[in-house]
């Protein structure tokens, strides 16, 4: 795809500053995004990891100004480029949408249209934004299927979304979503909805071009797996708020959150014996509209203590690539110290770590 | 033809169920409680008539001296005549309270014995689909494309032409009778096809299937995990299906397809006022024209209440 | 292909069942129909023998039902005592009117229809959308006794701004009396129709703008128009369609109440006369056009759902 | 492989399930073509064993669940419970066999009746089967939740949807439970809840297997998961068998390319182990409406040759309880 600018190769290309999102319910407000800063480099992948229920969907909308107006409370600062996104307005919005940033959706069955042929979907934004003609846009979906791997592409530009295969049409998503040549792709759970043969030939595909187009790529996704081979660098979310994060192989080699920590031990992992005893989180992720004072993961920490459940732990950098947000990290003398203590009533097992 | 579907939701994406629980930008119960005390003031007057005194105290067919004396009759409305009165000088208020009686006992058997028909039909077509299901939607197309007018000529007009019907434990009007068959017949096609299109989608619901994993039979899967699923709905349906049923007993009673004697119900009243009403007739014509839009009204808004309530996507009847 | 057939054969099995079931009741609830048939004068003995011969009224029910279907066929279904014609120029003078009367409402209320609910939708609970549904809600329980009366009062008795006593004008004579005849009862009929639909449509698109593939248009950067009016709306079609077909018997037998009143010589009111004279031939006649118009939109209607979704096209490919 | 055989049934006697041959269909529309959801597996089940099914969408894992349950009959085939024919049991014979056998489903949410209370819908086993008074009823039912670790008394003043998709996965266990049944059924239990919550549910498993002297079959699409609970895995593909292993043996020396195919797929939560690309599969999982002659896994494999297309592989043994179903297994029996 041709760049309709010239755009520079490095550098910082988005910057969140105490970015909240707040939804206004029958409840009260419930306090989807809490407080998240950090900062994107041009060309570069981050990996947001959360469960249901922590912040990243929306946190990644709130980013690209896709949530409903209604009831929708934003603050803190978006800064793209070094541009303010939220004094853009909608119409600005509209013309960075597509062009500067686009997003490919979990479930490409409901994010497809479904009476619209898939030709016509790829050419919209190309006719919209990069003011083509019928032919040449048809030309250059049609050039883009072949990029995104879709078998047969000519046939596939005349067929609708229910004709193809599910990794056909997350593929085809892709084409959309890269049509206008995005300086910033958002994946929400790309693969969630996929095989697991098919979901490594869409992260590797998503890798990929984001080589070949020097784009910076937001992985939203559930699956510590997932992001371990596809990112540079991951945020761990944990309601609402950024428990950690850092370098790909800094967090998995050194990760300091408790959560981390919990999250990681609680996978079944392939390379561990069968019936290995899996550590569990206890309870569930707190409510949102009234969020635990303190660290919001507290309440089911082992390592906590009173100040924990006082004060909030500001998230802070422990090194140039790796920051997080806890009072007894991993390998704090408390931490160490309960750590014995676990082990040694038994809840877990000395060779429950992980290596 | 395919079928009007109210969507139970399941599982709706985060954002928008965050979105659709904010609570509606008036959260004005008004007209909710302003319809169930009308309905409730109406049918306190249709049940108590007979014994009302301010019902009562006005003598509906004038006979004698004091029809001479109406026979110049004013027609406003008065203290004496809440209502005023028509060109016979009957009292349009008592008239009134009266077709009420009739109109709300036609409307609610009527939309009873649909829902237990229609309800009970779409409910075996969903669950048992197949043959049952085809040979049941042919009798719903049928009964879809049989002019109302044409079904209230075979029953109303010629069956039930008057007399009383017994039935045993009722004993009622034959006519009376006949428009509530009309009625019934004329919405359990509808009904029955709401309640089809809920019940095929319940019963590919897990619980129905860990159910019969258990060893329930049909019948106790029918009742104990479908049916009250289904109820929200039903209820909701029941008010707004009384409310269309209450406009189609006035279009039937307005062509004289509907009870007459001794009182008639509001339809027949105004067709009957209504050429009176370039001679300053107009009263007999809006009192029963506003109670039957009033009436109308209430059971909607309480309908749409209900749904509501129970989250129901809206649903023609 | 095959779904097609069967779905026509099933309509057709549908009219059939009308018509034969329309044929007995009439016929089992009268206690002569041959009696009724040569209507009220001239009844002699020997007429009405003759009369019982004719028309087969001495044999079974299944072989008069065939005679009868077959004079359908020939559209030859005899005289009518009362109104002195037959019934075949009866119903060809009076059925157009009604079917126009029927087309227009159902034009009108969509022309109205469409652009309210879609702006309704798009501003969602704004002052628009909140008068829009107390409107539609006040409409939808206001019985089309009432408007027709309401309407003929102050439009024809008071302003005399439209006829009442409405009389039979085509359209490619004069199409302006036409339509100033046909004004009041279309608006009668409309006025519900409106109410309807835009419930049923604002409510529809308000749940498409909710969901996945319409975020994905928002963030490929298309402008609101664009995604309200080629993404939503045709994916929130099919329950107005449904709608349409279902409201469309219901028009029908509304307007024998708007031509009653409006006194506009339709097939409404012809049924309407035939009934109040038990004039058998003309009532089967009416029912059966009656239940053949509904049948052909339902299956229009079916066929329309095919071509705005290519899912539902391809499934029936398969079956 | 989608291989056919009965090389890995144990003798007769000693299995608690026995499936043979389990064809099971499904008509498409009214063409009158057959999506071949199950076509031919065979496979049994040890006391007190925890059998795995693991493959992705439309290899008949789910469907094979049901069937054993007679959720709809099985088009062929037979399935023996403690020696008990079920396909040709009806009426009261096979309702009374069914409280032995108890399904989970995927959806927690789903698979509660939304307008019951939690109580009732545990105790409705015991209300269809007649089960003791009604004070007994209770009883059970409460211990029955306090075993899964659900609070009886919230249980009974609550529906559904006021507990997480966790604590409704635990209620559906209870339900499965409160027959004291021989063999549950688990079809995808963990795959819509969160990782610390499917831990919790896994552990919560493996407990009430031991308490209660169970036997699992645990059906679900993601093979880490299946390999932490399972005594043996067998490998579907597109409605046939792959592979039969002890779990730890699958993973650490796989004999099918499927097999392997699906092990370098997993993401793995560890950035050192990166895949390469010339590990991926490609293409996808073919229509089960016409399946590929032969092997199924042929269209897909990378050492597939003209023989795949040909002949139809059958299992065979490797040795150590390992069976595979390929022309060309990764290795051979020792």
């Amino acid at each position: 795809m041709t760049a309709p600018i010239n755009r520079p190769q490095e550098g910082t290309l988005l910057e969140l500053r105490n970015l909240r999102t707040h939804f206004s319910t029958a409840r009260g407000v419930v306090r989807a995004v809490d407080g998240v800063s950090f900062t994107l480099d041009r060309g570069k992948s981050l990996g947001i990891v959360g469960e249901s229920g922590s912040g990243k969907t929306i946190l990644a909308r709130s980013i690209m100004g896709l949530l409903p107006k209604r009831g929708t409370i934003r603050h803190g600062e978006v800064l793209y480029a070094g541009q303010d996104l939220a004094s853009l307005g909608l119409k600005g919005m509209r013309k960075f949408w597509g062009q500067e940033m686009s997003m490919i959706f979990q479930d490409p069955m409901t994010s497809l249209n479904p009476l619209m042929r898939i030709g016509h979907q790829i050419s919209e934004p190309l006719r919209v934004h990069l003011d083509m003609d019928k032919v040449n846009a048809r030309a250059t979906a049609l050039k883009l299927l072949q990029d995104v791997g879709i078998p047969e592409p000519e046939k596939r530009l005349d067929q609708y979304p229910h004709e193809l295969s599910g990794g056909m049409r997350q593929r085809a998503m892709i084409a959309i979503a890269l049509a206008c040549g995005p300086t910033l792709l958002f994946a929400d759970e790309p693969t969630t909805a996929l095989d697991v043969t098919v979901q490594a030939q869409i992260l590797d595909l998503i890798q990929d071009q984001r080589r070949d187009r020097n784009m910076s790529v937001i992985l939203v996704t559930h699956d510590l797996g997932v992001v371990a081979g596809h990112t540079d660098e991951i945020a761990v979310m944990y309601a609402g708020t950024l428990a950690e994060k850092a370098s790909t192989t800094e967090l998995f080699a050194n990760r300091k959150h408790p959560y981390t920590e919990a999250l990681l031990r609680s996978i079944p992992r392939l390379d561990q014996p069968s019936h290995t005893r899996l550590l569990a989180i206890g309870g569930r992720p707190p409510d949102l509209i009234t969020p635990p004072t303190g660290c919001r993961f507290a309440p089911r920490c082992p390592y906590a203590e009173d100040k924990c459940r006082a004060e909030i732990p500001e998230l802070e950098a422990a090194s140039a690539d790796h920051s997080f947000a806890c009072w007894h990290p991993v390998g704090s003398p408390r931490w160490q110290s309960k750590q014995d203590e676990l082990v040694s009533t038994g809840v877990l097992s000395a060779s429950g770590g992980i290596a | 033809m395919s079928d009007t579907v109210i969507e139970i939701p399941s599982r709706p994406n985060i954002i928008t169920s965050l979105v659709r629980r904010i609570p509606p930008l008036r959260k004005w119960k008004f007209g909710l409680v302003l319809s169930v005390s009308y309905i409730v003031v109406l049918t306190f007057l249709a049940v108590f008539a007979n014994v009302l005194p301010f019902v009562r105290r006005y003598n509906v067919l004038p006979k004698g001296a004091e029809a001479r004396r109406l026979a110049s009759y004013r027609g406003k409305p008065s203290s004496e005549y809440w209502f005023g009165n028509d060109k016979l000088g009957r009292d349009t208020f008592a008239r009134s309270v009266y077709a009420a009686q009739k109109t709300l006992t036609i409307g609610l058997a009527s939309i009873v014995a649909a829902l237990v028909i229609g309800g009970l039909l779409g409910m075996l077509a969903g669950y048992y689909r197949g043959w049952y299901d085809r040979v049941l939607s042919v009798i719903f197309d049928v009964l879809l494309a049989f002019p109302a007018i044409v079904l209230a000529l075979i029953v109303v007009g010629r069956f039930f032409q008057g007399g009383r019907l017994n039935l045993g434990v009722f004993e009622m009007d034959k006519r009376f009778f006949g428009v509530i068959v009309v009625l019934t017949l004329l919405s359990i096609a509808p009904l029955a096809r709401i309640v089809r299109a809920q019940t095929l989608s319940l019963s590919q619901r897990e619980y129905v299937l860990a159910a019969r994993g258990l060893g329930a039979s049909s019948w106790r899967i029918l009742v104990r995990e479908i049916l009250p699923n289904l109820l929200p709905a039903m209820f909701s349906v029941a008010f707004t299906g009384l409310a269309v049923l209450l406009v189609a007993e006035g279009g039937l009673a307005f062509l004289g397809f509907s009870v007459q004697l001794p009182f008639p119900t509001w339809g027949f009243m105004i067709n009957e006022a209504r050429s009176d009403l370039t001679k300053g007739g107009g009263w007999a014509v809006f009192f029963p024209c506003v109670l039957l839009f009033l009436t109308v009204l209430a059971f909607n808004v309480i309908g749409d209440r209900v749904a509501r309530r129970f989250d129901i996507r809206e649903a023609t009847l | 292909m095959r779904y097609f057939a069967q779905r026509f054969l099933q309509l057709v099995v549908v009219f059939l069942i009308v018509t034969f079931v329309t044929m007995v009741a009439i016929q089992a609830a009268s206690k002569d129909p041959a009696r009724d048939l040569a209507g009220p004068l001239n009844s002699t003995e020997a007429r009405v023998e003759e009369i019982r011969k004719h028309y087969h009224l001495d044999r079974a029910y299944p072989i008069r039902y065939a005679y009868w279907l077959k004079n359908l066929v020939t559209v030859d279904l005899g005289n009518s005592p009362t109104l002195g014609a037959s019934v075949r120029t009866l119903v060809g003078q009076r059925a157009p009117i009604t079917l126009l009367l029927g087309l227009y409402s159902i034009v009108l209320a969509l022309a109205i229809s469409l652009p309210v609910a879609v702006y309704a939708a798009y501003r969602r609970d704004g002052p628009f959308d909140r008068f829009i549904s107390g409107a539609t809600f006040a409409a939808v329980s206001l019985p089309n006794i009432i408007l027709a009366v309401l309407l003929g009062y102050f439009f024809a008795t008071r302003w005399r701004i439209f006829p009442y006593a409405a009389s039979k004008i085509w359209p490619w004579d004069n199409p302006g009396e036409h339509f100033k005849n046909v004004a009041l009862p279309t608006v009668t009929l409309a006025v519900g129709l409106v109410a309807i639909f835009v419930r049923l449509l604002r409510s529809d698109l308000v749940n498409t703008l909710q969901s996945d593939f319409i975020v994905m248009a928002r963030a490929k950067g298309l402008s609101p128009a664009r995604i309200l009016w080629r993404h939503a709306l045709r994916s929130s079609l099919f329950s107005l369609m449904t709608s349409v077909a279902l409201q469309f018997g219901g028009i029908l037998g509304g307007a024998v109440v708007a031509e009653q009143i409006f006194a506009l010589p339709g097939m409404g009111l012809l049924l309407f006369q035939a009934v109040q004279q038990k004039d058998l031939l003309v009532v089967q006649a009416c029912a059966a056009l009656f239940a053949l118009a509904v049948v052909i939109i339902n299956f229009a209607v079916d066929m329309l759902y095919a071509v705005v979704d290519p899912r539902i096209r391809h499934a029936r490919a398969l079956g | 492989m989608a291989g056919t055989g009965k090389a890995h049934l144990h003798p007769e006697g000693d299995a608690l399930l026995r499936v043979e041959d389990l064809l099971v269909e499904f008509p498409v529309g009214r063409t009158g073509l057959k999506v071949n959801a199950v076509t031919g597996i065979s496979f049994d089940v040890l006391p007190g064993e925890t059998l795995g099914l693991v493959g992705e969408s439309g290899c008949g894992k789910s469907t094979t669940g049901k069937a054993i349950m007679q959720l709809p009959r099985p088009n062929g085939g037979s399935i023996a419970f403690g020696g008990q024919e079920l396909t040709s049991l009806a009426g009261e014979g096979m309702r009374t066999l069914r409280t032995n056998i108890q399904m989970i489903f995927q959806d927690p949410i789903s698979s509660l009746n939304p307008r019951r209370k939690v109580t009732n819908i545990v105790m409705e086993p015991l209300n269809i089967w007649g089960i003791g008074t009604p004070e007994e009823r209770l009883k059970k039912v409460n211990e029955v939740l306090e075993a899964v670790g659900i609070d009886p008394e919230r249980a009974a003043s609550s529906r559904p949807y006021q507990f997480s998709g966790g604590q409704c996965q635990r209620i559906s266990i209870a339900r499965a439970l409160v027959l004291d049944p021989k063999m549950i059924i688990c079809d995808e239990p963990v795959s819509a809840l969160d990782v610390s919550v499917q831990a919790q549910v896994l552990n919560l498993l493996e407990d009430l297997k031991a308490k209660f002297g169970l036997t699992l079959v645990f059906i679900a699409h993601d093979l880490a998961v299946v390999k932490n609970i399972s005594d043996r895995v067998a490998v579907m593909y597109l409605g046939k068998m792959c592979e039969v292993a002890k779990s730890d043996d699958l993973y650490l020396r796989p004999a099918h390319p499927y097999t392997q195919v699906l092990l370098n797929s997993i993401p793995v939560p560890d950035p050192k182990v990166r895949p390469t690309g010339n590990q991926r599969v490609q293409g996808e999982i073919p229509s089960p409406v016409m399946p590929p002659s032969g092997c199924r896994f042929r269209t897909r494999c990378p050492i597939a040759q003209d023989r795949c297309a040909a002949e139809e592989p059958q299992l065979q043994a490797l040795g150590d309880d390992h069976y595979v179903a390929c022309h060309f297994p990764l290795r051979t029996a020792n």
